[in-house]
Formats: C-alpha cells, sequence, structure tokens
C-alpha cells in the first residue's frame, strides 16, 4: 500500500499530540526503578576486579552476617547458568573463572543499599591471575590466551553456528562477489588505495541505568518489570536460563527512559531469579552509571583494513576489507546471527562495486562484553568507509560529490554484499546536497566542508497487534512494543484510524506485558512504525471487515453494502443510509467486544529488493589550527524519507539522531587501561549538552515506497553513522589531514597537524 | 554511603567546636557537592559532618577597604549575580559564569570550591591574578593567606585540622587593570576545562607593563601562577610576538595530568597557546 | 599503569643489591608505610598509608619477591594489597635493576619499572590523580632509597 | 531519614515521589533536577538535610495528576520535547525556573541555562522549540 488514501493523508499531515506525552512531561510515566513492591530487597553485586583469572575460593560468611542481608550467591550455589541473546555464553554469576573486570562474581539481596554495600565489600575471594589479551587482532595470533576453550556445550539460538577459524572468535563472516580471484582485479585496476581506520568503544548513554524488579508469586509466575526492550526475547531467555516455563514468566518494559541498542541486553533479571528464590521476596536491582560504564555493553571498538581499485575513469572495480571488531568477553550481549556485527560489511555499501571481498571478525577479548548501540558498528563503518571514499576522490582529483555520483548505487545495482535494493535513493539524496547546500562555494582559511552518502536498513522483525472494539464505541490497540521514545503508540493509533477511516481519537492505544499482549520482536533497528505499523493495518483492515458486517447486522443494513468511512457508517447502495460511528459501533458492542488480531512477519517481504533509507550529509567545520578545536559551522542531512506518520516525532528521530552521531564523532570514548573501563562518570564520559550543538538543517528527499505502512520508512537510527565521517572529510578539507581515529579531539587533530609540520610536541 | 552525625551550626564558632571535639573524625560540609560525592564513592568516612549552611556570618559579600570581601558561604550563583561583583570585576562574573552548569552554581559555594582544591576548578586562576587573599579562621583568631600560596597539592591546602576557611578578599583594583579568564573546553561547554586561564594587565603610560599576573589551572596538581611568564613581561613594552615568546616559557612551569581531557603534552601545549591568547587579548584592548 | 623512574646512588653495585635484598629495609623507603612482617618465603605483609587531601587509604597486603638475578642485578616484587574500608585494590610488579655508573667514585644508577593497576571503588574516582600520585611515591621511594644506602654506608 | 540519605532518596524513596528521576548521580545528567527555594539543584548530591524548613518543588508539584498541565508541559507535548522521557521531567523543572527568572528568554539564555540538563533522544532542538513556544504564550489553556 504506498499511495496515501485521503484519510491517512489528513491524519498523517496535522502535527500530533503523542499519547504518552502527558505522563512523561508530568512525572507519571512509570520506568522499572520506580516500580515499588512491597517487601522488595535490594540487590547489589560483586563485580571482578581482574580482567582474567581463576576463582581459587570465595567466602561469603562475613557478608551473609551483616544485619539484614537475606542472601549472598555464588556461581558455586546457582551452577552454572548461561545466558544470551542468540549465543549463551555469559554465565549470570562467574563460576571457577572470570574473563572480564566487571563481571558478576557473587549476588546479595538484602534489606537496605547500605547493607547490601557492606557485605559485597566482605566477600572474600581469591583470584589466581590468568594471562589477559585486550586488543581484537592480538586474540587472534597464536598463542593468545583462549577465552573460551570449549564452546561446544553453549546453546545457540539460530540453527548452526557459523564456521570460525579461531576459537578466540564470537563470530565470523566472508562475503564475496564478482571475480573468485580479487587479486586478479586489483592488479588490472589503474590505482589501488589502502587505509585503515579505527574507532574505540562507546557508551549508549541513556540517562536510565539498567533496573528490574523481580518478583515470584504464591502461583509460582514470575513477574519481571524490565527495561528490556524485548520483552518476550528476555522472557525466552530467563526460562531457557532458569528452566522456568516461559508461560509463567510476566515481563514488562512498558516505558523504557533511553535504549539506542543497550537496553537490549539485560543482565540483572537472571541473578534477581536466583535472589528472588533464595529469600522468597521481590528483588529490586538498579545500577549505578558507574556499573553501566564499567560493566554495559558498549558498541565495539573496531578497527578497518580498506583497499579498493579502480579504473581509469574512477569507477570503482574491487574492495576488499577487513573489520577486526573487539567483542569482549562474550558474545552474549549480541543479537545477530553468528555474534556478527553488522557493519562488517558497510564501508561501501552504497557504491556499486562489481568484485568485493570482504572479513568481518569478532574476536573474544578479556574486556566488557559489547553489544549494540544505534546503527551497530555503522558509524565506524561510515568513517571508515566514506574517509576512505573522500580520500580516493581526491587523490584523482575527483569532486567527492561527482566521485559518489560516479560509483553509488541506482536502480537494479548490488551492493557489496550483493544485496538488492527497492528504489534506491543516492542519486536523489547527492543531487539535493549540490541543490539544497553550500557545496562547492567558496571558502575561508581553515574552514571545510565533508560529503557523506550512506544508508540504513528500515529493519525487520515480526509483530502481532490485538484491536477490539469495547463496549462505549471505543476501539482498544493492544501491543507489547516497550516505549523508548519513538512515539510508537501514536504510530498504531493514526495508521489504525487512517485504515478504519475514524477519529483518531477514538482509538485507545494500550501497552500489554507478556501475559496479556501478544507477541511482539521489541522496539529496535529502527523496526517499528515498519513492522508494528504493518500489523496495526492487518488488525484494521480485519476489524473493519468485521465491523461493516456487524453494522449490517445490527442496523438491518443490506449484507455486504456497509462501509465505514469518514467515521460514519454509510450503505453504499444509493440510499444514503448510514449512521454515526459512535452510535452504529456502540449497538455492535452492546452484543459483545469485537476482536482482531493484526500479525506481520517482515519475512514475507522479498528479500532480494530490500528496503533502504538513503542518506547525505554536507557539514561545514573551522578547524583552530592551534588547538585542533573544530568547530561545526553549517550541518545539512538530506533523508531519504517514506510517508512520514508523526512529522513531529519524525523530525525529533532525525535531530537525535544527528546529536547522537555528533557525540559519536566528537568526544565519546570509553577509556581501557588494561582491560579496566576508567571512565566511569558522566563527568567523564561526556555526551554532548544544549550548548554544544551545532546548527542543523534536514533536507527530506520524500517517496512513499517504503514498506511501512502507507509506504512509511525508517527514522530512529539512520543518520547518526554519518556525522563523523563527515566532519573528518570537511576537516581533510580545511587543513589537509585525514582523521583516522575516532573520536576527532581537538587533541587527535592538534597531533595530526603537528605531524603534518612534521614537528614534534 | 556511610551514615554520620550531621551537626547544623550557626556560627564559625560553634563550627570550629565541633571539630575541636572530634578531630579528624570531622568534616566540614557547605554546599556538599563534592563531599558528596567523595562520600558516595566510600573515599571520604566521616562519623561528623559539620553543616555550615546555617552561619549566616559566612555568607554575603561587601566591601573591603577598596577591593571586595567574598564570604566562604557564598554560593557561585550569588557571586554571579552580585552587582558588588560586577562592579568590582566583571571578568570575575564570568568566570563563576562557566562553572559547571546553574544546578551546581545554585549549591557549591566559593570557599568549599577552595577548600576542595582541584586544580580543574575554574575560580583560582581568575581569583589568583586578582591577587585574591583568604581568611582562615581557628579557634586563636585568624590568620589571612594569600590564595598564591594556598594550595598545596591535590585536594590539599594550607587550612589545618581545626580551622576554616572564612572568607575571600580581594583587593582595590588599580585603575588601568585589565583582567580576563578564558577556558577551553574542547570536549563540551559542561566539562572541567582542558586548561583555563586567569590573566589581569596593566600597561603605564609609556605602553611599558606595569602589572601582569597569569593563573593557570588544569595545568599542575594544583592552580598555579605562571611566574616565568610575569617575570618575562614585568616592566617590558609589550607586542604580540613578545608575548608569545613569553608565553613559552609556561611550559616549563606546568605539570599537568594526563586524562580525558588531554595528555599532558597536548596540555602543555594548550597552556602555552591559551596564555599566549589571553595577554594578547589584554594587549589588544579586550578584558575587563 | 607504567611508571618509570631512575635514582642514582652514591655507592658500589654490590651494595646497592644487598640493601635491596632487604625487603623490610626496602619498604621502610616507601613513602607510608607503617608495618612489614615476613611470612618466610621471600614473602612479607605490611600496610601503607596513602592519602590525597581528605581521602585516607590504607592498603593492606602481600609483598613478594617474584624474581631475582643476582648477575645481571635485577629484581621484580610484587604486591597484592587492599583497602578494605573504601573498597579498592591495587596490584603492582616493580622491577628494580641495577648498573655500575662509575667504579670511582662508586655510582650505582637505579632504574625502577612500575605496571600497577588500581581496581575497585578507589579505581572509580579519578584514575589520573591516582597515576600522578602512584608516580610521586614511586619517586620518592626512589630518593628515600638512595639516602637510606648512602646513610648506611656512612654508618 | 538518617543523615547520609540524598535528597533524591528522601523525594524517590522515601516520599514515593518517583516523578524526580536518577540518572548520572554525580550531578552532571539533570534528570533529577528540582527547585529548592525556587532555585534549581541536583537532588543527587544534596543532603535530604539541607532541605529541611525550604520549598522542595518537583515535577509532581507542577499539575495535578487529573487537572491540566502547565503551559510549558503542553509545549514540550506539541514540539517534540521530550522523547523518552526519563529527562523530561528534570528539563521541565529546569525550564520552569528559567521561565520564572525570565518569562522571554532569547534562544541563546534558553540553551545556557537548560546546558546542565542531558538528553540523549532528541538532540536538544525541540526542547528549545517547546520552551520558546512557551514563553511566547503557547499552551495556556483557551
Amino acid at each position: 500500500m504506498s499511495m496515501l488514501t485521503e484519510d491517512a493523508a489528513r491524519i498523517f499531515e496535522a502535527p500530533e499530540y503523542r499519547i504518552e506525552g502527558p505522563l512523561k512531561v508530568s512525572g507519571r510515566a512509570r520506568y522499572t526503578a520506580d516500580v515499588k513492591v512491597p517487601d522488595a530487597l535490594i540487590a547489589k553485586f560483586l563485580l571482578s576486579p581482574l580482567p582474567h583469572a581463576h576463582i581459587v575460593s570465595i567466602d561469603t560468611s562475613a557478608a551473609k552476617a551483616v544485619p539484614g542481608v537475606k542472601a549472598v550467591l555464588t556461581g558455586a550455589d546457582i551452577g552454572l547458568k548461561l545466558f544470551g541473546r542468540v549465543l549463551y555464553d555469559w554465565p549470570v554469576l562467574a563460576v571457577d573463572q572470570v574473563r572480564f573486570a566487571g563481571e558478576r562474581v557473587a549476588a546479595v539481596a538484602a534489606e537496605t543499599r547500605e547493607a547490601a554495600d557492606d557485605a559485597i565489600k566482605l566477600i572474600q575471594v581469591e583470584y589466581e591471575d590468568l594471562p589477559s589479551v585486550f586488543d581484537a587482532e592480538e586474540a587472534l595470533r597464536d598463542g593468545a590466551p583462549l577465552l573460551h576453550p570449549d564452546p561446544s556445550g553453549y546453546f545457540y539460538g539460530m540453527g548452526k553456528r557459523g564456521d570460525r577459524p579461531n576459537l578466540n572468535l564470537q563470530g565470523y563472516e566472508l562475503v564475496k562477489k564478482g571475480e573468485e580471484d580479487i587479486e586478479r582485479v586489483f592488479a588490472s585496476a589503474h590505482r589501488v588505495f589502502e587505509d585503515e581506520y579505527s574507532g574505540p568503544r562507546q557508551h549508549q548513554g541513556y540517562i536510565e541505568p539498567h533496573a528490574c524488579v523481580l518478583w515470584i508469586d504464591g502461583d509460582d509466575v514470575v513477574h519481571v518489570y524490565s527495561v528490556a526492550k524485548a520483552p518476550f526475547g528476555l522472557r525466552t531467555q530467563l526460562s531457557r536460563v532458569t528452566g522456568h516455563p516461559s508461560p509463567k514468566i510476566v515481563v514488562d518494559s512498558m516505558f523504557i527512559g533511553g535504549d539506542f541498542g543497550g537496553k537490549g541486553n539485560v543482565i540483572d533479571e537472571f541473578p534477581c531469579y536466583y535472589l528472588a528464590r533464595a529469600t522468597g521476596r521481590p528483588i529490586r536491582s538498579i545500577n549505578t552509571y558507574a556499573e553501566e560504564l564499567a560493566a554495559g555493553a558498549p558498541r565495539h571498538a573496531v578497527k578497518f583494513y580498506l583497499r579498493t581499485g579502480v579504473d581509469r575513469d574512477g569507477r570503482i572495480i574491487a574492495h576488499q576489507s577487513r573489520a577486526y571488531f573487539n567483542g569482549g568477553a562474550y558474545g552474549a550481549a549480541k543479537p545477530m546471527p553468528n555474534c556478527l556485527v553488522p557493519a562488517g560489511v558497510g564501508p561501501l555499501e552504497v557504491y556499486n562495486v562489481p568484485n568485493t571481498r570482504i572479513e568481518t571478525f569478532v574476536s573474544y577479548t578479556n574486556t566488557v562484553p559489547c553489544g549494540h548501540m544505534r546503527a551497530p558498528g555503522s558509524i565506524y563503518a561510515g568513517h571508515a568507509g566514506e574517509g576512505h571514499i573522500d580520500h580516493i576522490a581526491r587523490e584523482l582529483g575527483m569532486d567527492p560529490v561527482e566521485f559518489r555520483l560516479l560509483n553509488c548505487v541506482r536502480d537494479g545495482d548490488r551492493g557489496p554484499a550483493n544485496e538488492g535494493f527497492h528504489k534506491p535513493k543516492a542519486v536523489e539524496v547527492l543531487e539535493a546536497v549540490k541543490r539544497e547546500t553550500s557545496w562547492g562555494r567558496p571558502l575561508l582559511p581553515n574552514h571545510g566542508r565533508g560529503v557523506v552518502l550512506r544508508h540504513r536498513h528500515v529493519g525487520t522483525g515480526k509483530s502481532e497487534i490485538v484491536l477490539r472494539l469495547l463496549k462505549g464505541g471505543k476501539i482498544e490497540a493492544l501491543y507489547a512494543t516497550p516505549d523508548q521514545g519513538s512515539g510508537s503508540a501514536t504510530v498504531v493509533r493514526r495508521v489504525a484510524a487512517a485504515v478504519l477511516s475514524v477519529d483518531p481519537e477514538r482509538i485507545e492505544v494500550r501497552y500489554g506485558d507478556t501475559g496479556e499482549a501478544r507477541l511482539d520482536g521489541g522496539s529496535g533497528a529502527s523496526r517499528v512504525t515498519h513492522v508494528v505499523g504493518q500489523a496495526t493495518i492487518a488488525g484494521a483492515t480485519s476489524l473493519k471487515e468485521q465491523l461493516q458486517d456487524l453494522a449490517a447486522e445490527v442496523m438491518g443494513w443490506p449484507a455486504g453494502k456497509v462501509r465505514l468511512e469518514g467515521d460514519r457508517f454509510v450503505v453504499a447502495d444509493g440510499s444514503g443510509e448510514g449512521g454515526d460511528f459512535a452510535d452504529v459501533a456502540g449497538r455492535i458492542a452492546a452484543g459483545g467486544e469485537v476482536e482482531a488480531i493484526g500479525a506481520y512477519d517482515s519475512n514475507t517481504l522479498s528479500h532480494d529488493e530490500a528496503d533502504f533509507n538513503f542518506y547525505a550529509y554536507m557539514i561545514e567545520v573551522e578547524v583552530d589550527p592551534d588547538t585542533g578545536r573544530v568547530e561545526i559551522l553549517d550541518a545539512v542531512q538530506v533523508v531519504d524519507v517514506g510517508t512520514i506518520i508523526n512529522p513531529v516525532a519524525h523530525q525529533g528521530q532525525l535531530d537525535g539522531s544527528f546529536v547522537f552521531g555528533f557525540g559519536n564523532a566528537m568526544m565519546e570514548e570509553l577509556v581501557e587501561q588494561d582491560g579496566l573501563i576508567t571512565t566511569l562518570s558522566l563527568g567523564e564520559y561526556k555526551l554532548p549538552t544544549q550548548m554544544d550543538i551545532p546548527p542543523l538543517r534536514t533536507v527530506l528527499v520524500q517517496d512513499p515506497v517504503g514498506c511501512g505502512p502507507f509506504g512509511a520508512k525508517a527514522a530512529g537510527e539512520i543518520t547518526n553513522s554519518g556525522v563523523a565521517a563527515a566532519v573528518a572529510n570537511a576537516i581533510t578539507d580545511a587543513v589537509g589531514v585525514r582523521m583516522k581515529t575516532l573520536p576527532l579531539t581537538a587533541e587527535r587533530v592538534f597531533a595530526s597537524l603537528q605531524e603534518q609540520k612534521g614537528g614534534v610536541i | 554511603m556511610r551514615t554520620f552525625d550531621y551537626h547544623a551550626v550557626g556560627s564559625a564558632a560553634e563550627a570550629l567546636d565541633l571539630l575541636a571535639q572530634y578531630g579528624e573524625d570531622a568534616h566540614l560540609m557547605a554546599g556538599g557537592t563534592s563531599l558528596m560525592l567523595m562520600m558516595e564513592q566510600g573515599l571520604i568516612q566521616p562519623g561528623h559532618v559539620v553543616g555550615l549552611r546555617s552561619a549566616n556570618e559566612l555568607r554575603g559579600i561587601g566591601a573591603s577597604s577598596g577591593g571586595i570581601e567574598i564570604r566562604a558561604l557564598t554560593t557561585h550563583r550569588e557571586v554571579e549575580r552580585s552587582s558588588h561583583v560586577r562592579d568590582y570585576c566583571p571578568t570575575l562574573v564570568e568566570a563563576f559564569e562557566r562553572i559547571a552548569t546553574i544546578r551546581i552554581r545554585n549549591q557549591a559555594t566559593i570557599g568549599g570550591n577552595l577548600v576542595h582544591a582541584d586544580p580543574a576548578q575554574d575560580p583560582p586562576p581568575i581569583l589568583l591574578a586578582l591577587d585574591a587573599e583568604v581568611v582562615i579562621q581557628s579557634k586563636i583568631g585568624e590568620r589571612t593567606v594569600p590564595l598564591d600560596g594556598f594550595f598545596r597539592d591535590y585536594f590539599e591546602t594550607v587550612v589545618e585540622e581545626g580551622e576554616l576557611l572564612a572568607s575571600v578578599r580581594l583587593p582595590a583594583i588599580v585603575a588601568g587593570t585589565k583582567s580576563t579568564y578564558v577556558k577551553f573546553l574542547p570536549r563540551t561547554e559542561d566539562d572541567y576545562a582542558t586548561l583555563s586561564v586567569g590573566a589581569a594587565l596593566r600597561l603605564g603610560a609609556d605602553g611599558s607593563c606595569e602589572h601582569v599576573r597569569v593563573a593557570l589551572g588544569s595545568a599542575a596538581p594544583t592552580p598555579i601562577r605562571a611566574r616565568k611568564v610575569e617575570a618575562a613581561l614585568q616592566g617590558q613594552r609589550l607586542t604580540g610576538p613578545m608575548i608569545d615568546e613569553a608565553a613559552e616559557l609556561v611550559r616549563d612551569e606546568v605539570d599537568p595530568l594526563d586524562d580525558v581531557r588531554g595528555s599532558a603534552k597536548y596540555k602543555r601545549e594548550m597552556a602555552r597557546v591559551w596564555t599566549g591568547r589571553a595577554l594578547r587579548s589584554l594587549l589588544d584592548g579586550g578584558g575587563k | 599503569m607504567k611508571l618509570e623512574h631512575k635514582a642514582t646512588i652514591a655507592a658500589p653495585i654490590g651494595q646497592v643489591w644487598a640493601f635491596l635484598m632487604d625487603v623490610p629495609a626496602v619498604a621502610k623507603c616507601a613513602p607510608g608505610v607503617e608495618s612489614v612482617e615476613p611470612l618466610g618465603d621471600d614473602k612479607y605483609r605490611g600496610t601503607i598509608k596513602v592519602s590525597v587531601g581528605p581521602i585516607r587509604l590504607a592498603f593492606q597486603g602481600d609483598v613478594s619477591i617474584v624474581e631475582r638475578d643476582e648477575v645481571a642485578h635485577t629484581a621484580s616484587m610484587r604486591a597484592d594489597a587492599a583497602d578494605k574500608r573504601a573498597g579498592g585494590a591495587v596490584k603492582a610488579v616493580l622491577t628494580m635493576s641495577l648498573s655500575e655508573v662509575s667504579t670511582d667514585p662508586p655510582v650505582t644508577e637505579l632504574r625502577m619499572e612500575t605496571d600497577a593497576q588500581i581496581m575497585g571503588r578507589v579505581g572509580e574516582f579519578g584514575q589520573p590523580i591516582i597515576r600522578k600520585k602512584a608516580d610521586q611515591m614511586v619517586g620518592e621511594f626512589g630518593q628515600n632509597l638512595s639516602k637510606a644506602i648512602a646513610a648506611g654506608i656512612a654508618k | 531519614m538518617p543523615a547520609h540519605r540524598r535528597l533524591v532518596d528522601l523525594l524517590r524513596e522515601g516520599l514515593g515521589l518517583t516523578g524526580t528521576k536518577e540518572g548520572c548521580s554525580v550531578g552532571v545528567c539533570g534528570a533529577c533536577a528540582v527547585l529548592v527555594d525556587g532555585d534549581m539543584v541536583s537532588a543527587c548530591l544534596m543532603p535530604a538535610i539541607f532541605v529541611d524548613g525550604t520549598s522542595v518543588e518537583t515535577i509532581e508539584g507542577l499539575s495535578p495528576p487529573e487537572g491540566p498541565l502547565t503551559p510549558l508541559q503542553e509545549c514540550f507535548i506539541r514540539h517534540g520535547g521530550f522523547q523518552c522521557g526519563i529527562c523530561t521531567p528534570g528539563q521541565i523543572m529546569a525550564a520552569t525556573a528559567l521561565l520564572r527568572d525570565n518569562p522571554h528568554p532569547t534562544e541563546l539564555e534558553v540553551k545556557r541555562w537548560m546546558m546542565g540538563n542531558l538528553c540523549r533522544c532528541t538532540g536538544y532542538y525541540k526542547i528549545v522549540e517547546s520552551i520558546l513556544a512557551a514563553a511566547s504564550g503557547e499552551g495556556a489553556p483557551s
């Protein structure tokens, strides 16, 4: 369905009034840490101080003696229980061995936080150091310490695990396209370019730390209030880890205080289950932000090695890349098959490259397990790939936009991993850069402009939604997608109203926990508008048919002739008969509730031509050559979008995406020293503030051809991964140095300038 | 956090009595912003906290022999919004406006700030540039110490056990003296400085440097005066290149920490750059 | 965290070496050391007090000589200590090596390479400050060592 | 309440006023911003004992559960001044204090005042827009 109906156009174009707005602006929206359960105990965890060690002994006797302490559990008490999203390799509590500093060694439940803290300090653990490896590439060398010598017992949730050439690999992938002997193509190239790029671990920076409240009721039902963005996924994991039957686990993650990938990985629920079992009391766990930064599941650090050959006309003929992602001690936090970071194939994702050889390595190291963060891996793939492209264009003496226009994918082209595109908009967004920005105009000294072309898949998944006509004539939409701020409830309301052709105010959207609502894949990968929106269309279409039939029945109208349109039931037989929605629906509902289930699974879509949002950036900077400080003077994001359902929220997502990418590009770095994270507060790990954000302009290139409802595409994590490359390319344009390591700190720029001058500081 | 006994006192004398009574086990609390964090982390675990908030005699801003006196409990926000302070020296206002965020400035006090002795704080460099003194009170009386000499080491000052910092005194500013405060923030605007410089300059009728002060924050374990830079400029007829040359000397005077705000090497270079920029702006008629 | 220090001692290499092998005597040169008790097998137990302004930490732990090469004049010591009150721990390996600068007058150079990890809650607080503090302390330790050896010789 | 409890503990745990959020716990993020005698402070850095004898305003005090929202709250909804909502009570308390202090701020004044309230979702543009809209009289009950 790509054409907008009149109803849809009217409903979608009006600025929305978000359903959850009143709760959120009044402090009444209930987040997990706000949940109070009588008699709850506080949970605290003892974390390993060492990156790799054998646990010789643990003595909990002094901790157990602390007044108010109700349970102290170690791995010996609960056994080796492994959890994960796809690969179950992370122990709930360490058994015999710790593999990263921050790993949980013991769990305490106590009446007060103070008692829990005291108990933690009194647990005596004797460790014996083991050799550690912290670097992704070193982990793959001969003789590197093996973190998981025998992974055969690890459960893997996606069929057969891919082959891995080294036991220190969580994931490995080799993608090839075109000529088998790529060296032959490189040998024939007019020129070959090589570059190395790297980026650090970064933290999602959500403001709400992980929290969970868990209790087991008299009927042995486990109730969980969680920050998990995929509550059904958590239910499955909890069931598999604990053996507790999944129908007797109810997960409620209604409001999530910031996700950005970080709430895909939750770890507190598992030990809290065992603490609740041990004490018979509800357990409440709220992490400190220091714990979040030390042992959350940050974005992977990465190193890219890129090599690209071009012909005499500047056309890319071959591309080879190797990406080494530092996965940390466990692969458990990643939701992708084979524990891959999806951006491994990403550096040249928007270009028509006939011959490729792309390898992705995700290593085990004795560092914090890494997970997903907004457009996982893509910021680094973008920085590497678009810096590399910029480098090639400049070396060839070509305008960077023209070079991209020459090589980008068009209708029918296939990407470097041989992927197909449904109506790719690379050319359109590049043309908009030329048309709508200052690209190509004269520049002042130390000023420069950078351009970037990237894309982002709209996201896939499955979801089910229940639409019900309630007594009184309201229509309830019940679904289980947690609200992490995207405005999905309002999407559901507007899409349902557009399909049903009723006043949106008639649709009451309600979140349901896993006990009440139907299966949902959770929010993430920018999928919600697409997946939940399509489920809503299915449900609303079915409900509409039922209501039309029932209207005929209760009103005595001719069967098959009743249409619901313009908030009225009308009889399409020329009689002019009909009635207001409220009156007729009221009479239908008096006979009982009417229910329809809308289900959607994106797997039913053709995978041959996938849907992407293409986008481009044009960013102008000024570099202070004496300090290396970079100021963004002008930022324009050009975004290929489909139908927009919530215009205010849609722009808000694009704004937020830019600023998120700005922080990632300019300042964010989780510093690790000997396996320990040392940036342990938001005073050290800085996020952009109001005063730091540059002026931003958004140019929409709109075409309602997406796979979402009414031709919608994604909005959430499209443009964040282009900022770093655009700024880095602009720095090159301004002062001639190419910044190959993120973040683009003043010090790094300064050092590059010194090096360029040949000076040593 | 360990629990403690909280003693709200109404006067400095009461506070000093409690300090005498509990010795090392007592800790003074003014605004509490830094102390709360250190106690929360378990780094300081006093049995007794002496809360100064109601000791009104320790609060307020007034004139003092041609200059100005800022009592210890005055919040940063009060300093920033005080017309007294603005009339005395607008640069002081600008420096205080740069401290963290309004929330912190509403709570944190000038006395607490100085006693905390974090070298990355904003007030010390500008106060050093303006030749501030501090008044330290004990049961046996008062002593006045120049701020230059007040800081001993990281988090360490000359305030001894049984003493409290009562006020900060700033002398009259000789007509024609200009001052400036520059804070280099390459990450975010609410960050601690990577490097900061407070400077004051007065030129004589013949254009020679009659008076010069350069002080730096985030440049060493304590806020410091750049005496070699000052000495190189004192009495000279200043030019831009001469300032740049003198600013080079600051490299030997600083001893910065390596941290997320910059390596020691980088901060050393930034000390040079910002010392030069601060002084050049004063020479070029900038500053207040 | 890796630290490097050098100290020059006006004494023959053999004498310096002999002094270095006397762990309690060496330990007394470290600023803040309160007690050192031998446990046997080149192992010792001790307490060291460290303060940064109002923050006062007392690390208790063990020091052992893990390597000694009398011919090459190198030795390494390992220390594992914890502060119970604040909840912090230190793990450090100190490698000391001597080289003869001249024999007449006798001058020996002592090089100390320290590789330390600060863990736990103390580590959450300002690693850069800890590094600076550790650097200061090892530097002071080197100076005290030279003084103590010189004093021993003067006796 | 024991002496060592922070104001944020008093509000959230002691009084059940969970509209005030706890984020960074080090005074940086602003999620726990409340007004004490009209001045915004970080409830995570303030000892609870400090508020003895003062007036403390939290998000719960701005609009009664069933009553109308303030114009500022309305503007945050209409202009997309929130997304996940975890920082929103702090943003609104800070902006409330701003508009009392300076009813017609410039954009720069808004940004300066609001600098201490981190938001990881919105990118801030729509927070500024929401506050300026409220300052211009939008969102008032008609």
